[in-house]
């Protein structure tokens, strides 16, 4: 199994899981962030003084599947959450040795 | 016995600046329930406008407005600049000038939440300007500057002003929103209604306890004299009323939304006590407490029709401020044509349509002309964004991991 | 030289019309205080109850109560309906019905806030509506109505309230919370006290400000005329007095807290503010300015106390409504008979056992009645997720990340 | 026909009561705008020192300033205690004494907002207890108390107390930062400086309102009468003169603003508001309303270049107490030496340096006093966590994710 | 080593961190998540519209422990955590090549 | 490519990330989050009755890099996060099978 962790920018949050909705998708999780990377930060002002903010908010977006259903997820969520404008975030892929579900103890494939 | 007239001057005086400043007050209240009722993204730009625009009222009314309004001039509007050639023997000039600043103030801060959340800053900023210095002043001119457009609207009643201040910023507020169009996302493609909740409703809460207290001074002081027993005991009849007009209309638009929703609706309470208020401006003076709580309780069921009646039609206030200003107006002026004997439902209908109209399309040529010259509406990504991000480079809470969220 | 019959009355009624606003903003100190030390999952309930309590002691109190408390009729109670019958030759009868509206919407208030985070919503409306419209009114008969109760109270001397509107809330608020039970969670099953602390202070500081400001209304306009030199004499000196007991209130409890817990507790300054205002609210009039500050530090000192020793005893008052409004409204009562020499101890003693059981036992029967009839308290997952959710489907602070943690 | 004695002393004492009850209300302005302006991970501990500088500000004053500044004596002090000896006969001593102790309060709250984020709670505590008992109450000897200082201020003219009030707290609070510090990390080794924005912008917003509204009791109470025409004409121009320079002072800053910075700052269109009012309090009572718009829009152009120059001496104010009222205060009691032609500029420039001197300097020996005994400043690991976890063990949004970031 | 992520309902996570304590767990980081899953979503109510709210507050818990004791680790947060009622979240393990205290620079199975 | 995750103090923020801004790091990833271990619980007060407070408020940081470079950046992250007290946090370090830039598709150390 595959854990995908995706960065992707709040306003897209919406479509993204629209998206993966329409692949079957059935469990998500997800969290605000601050990202830093090559976006570059802008300036706020305040009384007279200005200074510099290098982080941006990013939502983080976390779903575990099946090896076989990965690719199909990783293809969605670029789909739905690229812009074409830089900050549009990463996607990072790890492996899974075992899923639980904690309400029926059902373990890995049958616990997704 | 009467009282000297260095004592009515005295005493009537005082009133008007002890009602002026619940009045004054009234426009922080504007600030919370509007801050509270939009997106903690677009906050520092409502709290701004709302205490710009009360600044720019009093200038404006100062420089241009007081004079368009109450000083003699043509049926139409009066003369001179910056109190010129004013004068009053009943009371203190200063008193009276300070009582009908505030006023403007609130007709202004009306249209401020019906366009909140899109409008570019200094496109508001113009905008209220125009409205504190011709607008309000020459429909004002009219009505409680006592020309009755020639004639055209005379007996027209309106005693603290369910029209002259309530509708006024309603109108205006109504063709702001017709030429600015719905926030980004407001209403989806199928017909549907995508709600865009309030961030902080302590502070709209705070801010209709403003506004209710607010209210005892714009009212009460709109009898303009305190100097006799038969003046004090309508002041004293016109606080009642006004406060049992709000509560009818709480208490109702608390019921409805039960009764419709099953749940009650907290800022649908708040507008509900607002619209109370603004039914019973018009004649909180003549009627039994009775009639009050009827007018007041009326105000709460069409704000609760009103809101989402608005909505289907697509004409997006995020804070309600036509529901509670603009219709809660209109029925207010035209209950005093139904429950008081003495004046005509036609006339007040009159009234109504005259004074509106004429904001109404006033207000629609200045908001085009803005439009066509320095622009109405931020772009689509500032709004998404914020406001404040864009246009203020500063956020309301900017420790608080709040992202006013995708809508 | 004495002033005219009419220029006493023009005074005296202004006065209780400015001190009737004062009051009125109370309502807001309320909700504020109430809503600021409560948890945000629950801010939208408690907004709710409080201006929504403020709206129906007005219409209750104008139908039944305000005859009920003072018009003719038995020792027991008024008679009529509607202010029926009702006159007032020394000052304006509205403006008279106005002040004591707001009176018993503070009394409703304080209930509000000891039965928070776990009471149903429209259980807490039916309470108010009896205690607006039959309890509170049937003891202020006997006291200020001026029967004594057939003469069992006569003499009791309670000049803006610390009895006849503080304790009385407290009253029907302790017979609340004992039916209520505590929030689960609160007391631990090995006698610990697990705090549930405010989600926003500067929302309670706010309300704490509000209200002592209100208090010199609440006070000041106890004295109920300022048409002479000995009114304004002894209204001056109620203010001094009121806001040098608040004072002495809220640096004892400074001092206090330091001593005991080695930090300053910002919400025991507030209720210790609060506890000097009710305790000086039975006779900030016939005390020197040291008496009155020694009666407030009393105060401060006891809320101190009284806080932990309800916890200890298990009654789950999350804002201190008990320790201010029942402990120091007692206080306050009694100090009068202790200081003031023209006043028995004993028949203080005597009012405040008489209203307080009065006011006790009633109540307990009222919630007992609303328990087996709609029920009194929300379920356990309710409780647990918020009422706010579960009763209004509503957020109070929706765009920021705030989970009324586990506890 | 003028009033009797009785009338008179009824309706002075009445307005400074009214008056006091909106200057008291500038407390919570205070606690709001300066809670607003600061970090979320300090709120505790701004508010209590709100709460607590108002209750000790009162107790200080009747103790011990208010014959210092009031009562006969020498032309450096008053002599006796706690009202010993004091009486009036023009209106009510108690009125007057509340009118003049929210004054002194005014004073000690400025001093909190300078030195907030980094001092010692009860260093704090002490300082306001002297600035209360002693240093406001001399300073107040010699102009308002009347003796010019044995002659070498006679003549000094302050109407309200841009000097008196707001110069003196701010002179106390410079000479205390001075003596802290700046915050860690404000101001960066290469010459930078690092701004820390305000953590809820709405309550600074409502604080400017509410501290606007109080200004109308705290210059319009100075009239100290309104038993007569020329009094009541004189209030209502302080009132106008009052609203119509703050307007100016918080046009003037956003217009400003927008110019230097290509955005509107809310945090200093908030003090442009409070510049404008400081700078018109020495003298609204003579001026023209246009004098008055000018007054109020230099204070507004002063605290928009002295912010940031501050920040350039390294001088640290988390919320601009000193541009607001020290530089506005200054300006303001030299603007009358200007405008008002019988008052000669050099005179104020006399009061203003002898006054700010003394004021200053004595300030600096109490500050330097409080360091050598129990110290002035928290430890850098309490600054950075933040004083509310350190002196109170308390978080003002304790379910709020804040974390008043890393900067 | 392992990491043991698990996403569980708010108001488990003080039997769930008791319940760790006591197989002697000495480290544990959690955040607020919000999570999409078999769980329904509910509907809020705002001025006379509804909406549906699909995300539900969640919790996340990370502890990274030995592989010996991850199998422990994992059996006392189900049932700690578990309600039996849909919604009560999933546990997933991640292997971790490294661990360093910062403090001492330590590495691995005594960095824990 | 490795995930290297730093649970640190929140008032290092800024030397960690400054400090791998001069090794060359161009993304970045930060959330807040409440930290357990062996540093103690501190208790705060309310109303008369005291609690303790068991977690630690601390940044969560996440940098992606190619194997190689994982070592100097837990090197810089180690030195400028370290204050040598107590709850100076812990770095985790676990295998990124795959990583996709958004924005352009870009895949795995391309993606970086
Ligand atoms: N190496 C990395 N490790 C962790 N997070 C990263 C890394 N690179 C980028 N990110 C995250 O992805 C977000 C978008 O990356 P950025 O470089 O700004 O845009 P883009 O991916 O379009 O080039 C960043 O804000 C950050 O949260
Ligand atoms: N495949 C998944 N990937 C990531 N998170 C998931 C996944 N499935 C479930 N979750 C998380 O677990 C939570 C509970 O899952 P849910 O399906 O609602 O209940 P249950 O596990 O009891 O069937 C979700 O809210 C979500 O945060
Ligand atoms: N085994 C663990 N699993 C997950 N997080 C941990 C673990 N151990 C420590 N942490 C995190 O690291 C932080 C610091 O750890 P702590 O033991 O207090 O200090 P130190 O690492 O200096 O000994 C904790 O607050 C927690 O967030």
């Amino acid at each position: 199994m595959k854990k995908i962790e995706a960065i992707i920018k709040p306003f897209q949050l919406e479509k993204v899981r629209d998206g993966l909705n329409v692949i079957g998708i059935t469990g998500l999780t997800v969290y605000e962030v601050s990202g830093f990377g090559r976006q570059l930060g802008h300036s706020e002002l305040y009384r007279g003084a200005e200074y510099k903010v290098d982080f941006h908010p990013k939502i983080k977006l976390e779903v575990v599947v099946t090896s076989a259903k990965a690719e199909s997820v990783i293809d969605s969520i670029v789909k739905n959450a690229a812009t074409g404008k830089v900050g549009d975030g990463k996607i990072f892929v790890t492996d899974i040795s075992q899923v639980v579900r904690i309400r029926t103890g059902e373990k890995d494939e049958k616990a997704l | 016995m009467e009282f000297s007239p260095e004592m009515k001057y005295v005493l009537d005086s005082i009133w008007l600046l002890i009602s002026g400043f619940l009045v004054m007050w009234m426009a922080a209240g504007f600030a919370m329930v509007e801050s509270g009722l939009t997106q903690s993204k677009n906050t520092v730009t409502i709290l701004t406008k709302n205490l710009i625009v009360y600044a720019l009222a009093g200038l404006a009314f100062w420089l241009v407005g007081y004079n368009l309004m109450y000083a003699k001039g043509t049926d139409f509007a009066g003369s001179g600049l910056a109190l010129d050639g004013m004068s009053n023997t009943s009371h203190s000039l200063m008193a009276d000038f300070f009582f009908q600043v505030v006023f403007v103030a609130t007709a202004a801060s009306i249209v401020s939440g019906a366009v909140a959340e899109r409008m570019k800053f200094w496109a508001f900023v113009v905008f209220s300007i125009v409205l504190s210095a011709v607008i309000y002043p020459l429909q004002g001119h009219w009505s409680w500057g006592g020309t009755g457009l020639g004639g055209v609207i005379t007996g027209f009643t309106d005693f603290a002003g369910s029209t002259v201040v309530h509708s006024v910023g309603g109108w205006a507020a109504l063709a702001g929103v017709l030429m600015l169009g719905p926030r980004a996302g407001k209403y989806l493609p199928g017909g549907g209604v995508r709600p865009i909740p309030g961030s902080n409703l302590p502070m709209a809460t705070l801010g209709g306890f403003i506004l209710w207290l607010g209210w005892f001074g714009f009212n009460g002081g709109s009898q303009l004299a305190m100097g006799s027993k038969t003046d004090v005991d309508a002041i004293a009849l016109v606080v009642v009323n006004t406060n049992m007009a709000a509560s009818a209309g709480g208490v109702v638009a608390m019921i409805l939304t039960q009764l419709l929703y099953r749940r009650v609706d907290l800022s649908m309470v708040i507008n509900g006590v607002l619209a109370g208020l603004v039914a019973i401006t018009a004649g909180p003076n003549y009627s039994s407490v009775a009639v009050a709580v009827l007018i007041g309780a009326l105000g709460g069921v069409l704000v609760v029709v009103a809101v989402p009646l608005f909505d289907k039609l697509k004409i997006d206030d995020p804070v309600g401020a036509l529901s509670v200003h603009l219709v809660g107006g209109i029925w207010g002026t035209l209950a005093v044509g139904i429950f008081n004997p003495n004046v005509p439902f036609f006339t007040q209908l009159k009234g109504v349509v005259v004074i509106g109209a004429f904001v109404f399309f006033t207000s629609l040529a200045v908001w085009a002309l803005i439009r066509v010259t320095m622009g109405l509406r931020v772009g689509e990504e500032e709004e998404m964004e914020g406001l404040d991000m864009h246009e203020f480079g500063m956020e309301a809470y900017p420790e608080f991991r709040s992202s006013s969220r995708p809508h």
